[in-house]
């Protein structure tokens, strides 16, 4: 048998299986324990073979999971040990709530996420004050003693500069789906027009590749028409007169 | 123009240059008029305010009042300067700050139990942008420390307190969903075809 | 997405934000009006800051515009200053205070390399706040300033002298970042740019 394990970002073993679970639940109500056994097993098999890092998280619910299958194949009148099977129900009953507790917080990371953006449209100014205050310097409290302070510089100073910390970073990409509409809007008003005229006001090369993408889209669905004499010279753009009405793309969701 | 200013004047200098919320209380002390008066003079700038089609606004936040930047003005202000506009989070780090907003104050490890994945590059990154903070250190040994969330992490998300985050409950999975995990881990059950 | 905004809102939002004074130039290409324009629109937001009271003015300073407080409004913010929320240390503005303790002299770019983000703002207020000071300026393009503590900061936390400050060593949590310790801050390298 073949498994082609594609390149899905999760993050750790209670992420992984979280995936496999919601990925079946498309389709069925009930999951099938086995495919997600057989799957999680085939990632780990990938991992390994990659040679990324396999914690023993990851096998621990491996494990688990075994477990629970081998059980669940037994005969029904098969002899069966009390104590194996409460650890196992144990096991079973902590990696549930496992489960639940990530999907809680992942969900509720959403909401905030939300507020955050909201909210950060409301923007301060962060200047302080300008004049010179002539007055003797404030009581200032240091909410730390020496000890405290020599433990915060030493956490600053100990951060590592040779992995560029990622976590932060807004890569601020153009929508796709935006160049799409309005992509859609100028071709039925413009009939035709040279690809270079359609990105005129991008500022970065990031933009362009959007309402390239955007092109794509729009010729797939046979909206317009794409042409280029020869690779060097303009694309022209042409309206096809169709109107599909309202079209979703993949990106819309992005 | 005399050297004397108003009342309403002085709290939108003080609401202008101020670097953080700034309270009711600590207000009244500084323009040196009543509570209720504060809250008054907040109600006429803000009126003033909407009514002079001005761009800022005066908003309470994290126990305090501030004047910030209409959220209209954000597409100018991000044309403006990649500075002025707030760097996104990565849904790790969202997920980190969610479960220490919950959890407070709570250890790296307990983090990374909940997460099932080691969270300690997030929690640098939420350090450093100040929306949390150490809180202490756990008499265990290596002494882990304990996180908590800033001051600034509610004025980032426009909340007056802690008290005003999404009840967690609202967030638990519905019963059809547990419903289905249990099942599937159910051991003891043939598998079904 | 909020609805549309007027030239002149947007104009008072960019000027509120802003750190240093825009020059008319500029302020023309975002809000995509002429200069004149530009000119028209600052006369009718001072115009309109004086007619409701307000305690802010857009002045010409620098070759730029920017938004200030009223100099009427200084004996308000002198009392200001040393209210409880003026004068709380925010973590970003501690953090800048352990590496300017441990690694002074040290310029404004240098700590914002060894913090990994601009730490203008908490230099600004450690400054007012009489902790840190100017201790000279380096030979560099710009002949940026270097800061030191001050003798106040040794008082806050009950120090003779700073050979008395805590060994950094002593808190350095994993062995293997020691050896980039150093690495982190080489002085005059990290000024180049």
């Amino acid at each position: 048998m073949t498994y082609h394990v594609s390149t899905a970002v999760f993050e750790g073993p209670l992420d992984l299986l979280l995936q496999l679970i919601t990925r079946h639940q498309v389709d069925v109500t009930a999951v099938r324990l086995s495919d997600i056994v057989t799957e999680y097993l085939a990632y780990l098999e990938e991992m390994r073979r990659l040679d990324l890092d396999v914690t023993s998280e990851f096998l621990l619910i491996a494990a688990t999971l075994i477990q629970l299958k081998a059980h669940a194949l037994l005969p029904a009148d098969a002899e069966i040990d009390l104590d194996e099977e409460l650890a196992l129900m144990e096991e079973r009953d902590r990696l549930l709530a496992r489960l639940l507790t990530c999907v809680t917080f992942k969900d509720v990371a959403v909401v905030i996420r939300h507020r955050m953006q909201e909210a950060n449209r409301y923007v301060p100014r962060v200047s302080g004050i300008d004049q010179e205050i002539a007055v003797p310097a404030p009581e200032v409290v240091i909410p730390t003693d020496a000890v405290g302070l020599a433990r915060i510089a030493a956490a600053v100073l100990a951060r590592p500069k040779d992995e560029p910390d990622l976590d932060h970073l807004d890569f601020d990409l153009p929508s796709v789906q935006a160049a799409i509409d309005e992509l859609r809007v100028r071709i039925a008003e413009e009939v035709t027009a040279g690809f270079d005229d359609l990105v005129a006001h991008c500022r970065r090369p990031v933009e362009i590749a959007a309402y390239f993408l955007a092109l794509l889209e729009l010729a797939r669905w046979g909206l317009v028409e794409v042409s280029q004499e020869d690779w060097m010279s303009e694309i022209v753009v042409r309206h096809t007169g169709k109107d599909a009405g309202d079209l979703t793309s993949e990106w819309a969701a992005s | 123009m005399g050297s004397v200013m108003s009342p309403l004047a002085a709290l939108e200098a003080i609401l202008f240059v101020t670097e953080a919320p700034v309270p009711t209380s600590e207000l009244a002390e500084v323009l040196e008029v009543t509570p209720e008066e504060v809250e008054r003079l907040i109600e006429e700038l803000n009126a003033n305010l909407e009514a002079r089609d001005s761009g800022l606004v005066a908003r309470s936040t994290a126990g305090g009042w501030r004047l910030y930047s209409r959220p209209e003005a954000y597409p100018y202000l991000e044309r403006f300067s990649s500075s002025a506009t707030a760097r996104r989070l990565s849904s790790a780090a969202l997920e980190v700050l969610a479960v220490v907003a919950y959890k407070q104050p709570v250890s790296r490890t307990q983090i990374a139990e909940i997460r099932g994945v080691d969270s300690d590059s997030a929690i640098r990154s939420l350090l450093r942008l100040g929306l949390i903070e150490e809180a202490g250190r756990l008499s265990l040994p290596g002494n882990p420390a304990v996180y908590r969330t800033t001051p600034l992490f509610l004025e980032k998300l426009g909340l007056g307190s802690l008290a005003e985050l999404p009840p967690l409950a609202d967030h638990v999975p519905p019963a059809e969903v547990v419903g289905a995990l249990e099942e599937t881990f159910r051991p003891g059950v043939a598998e079904g075809a």
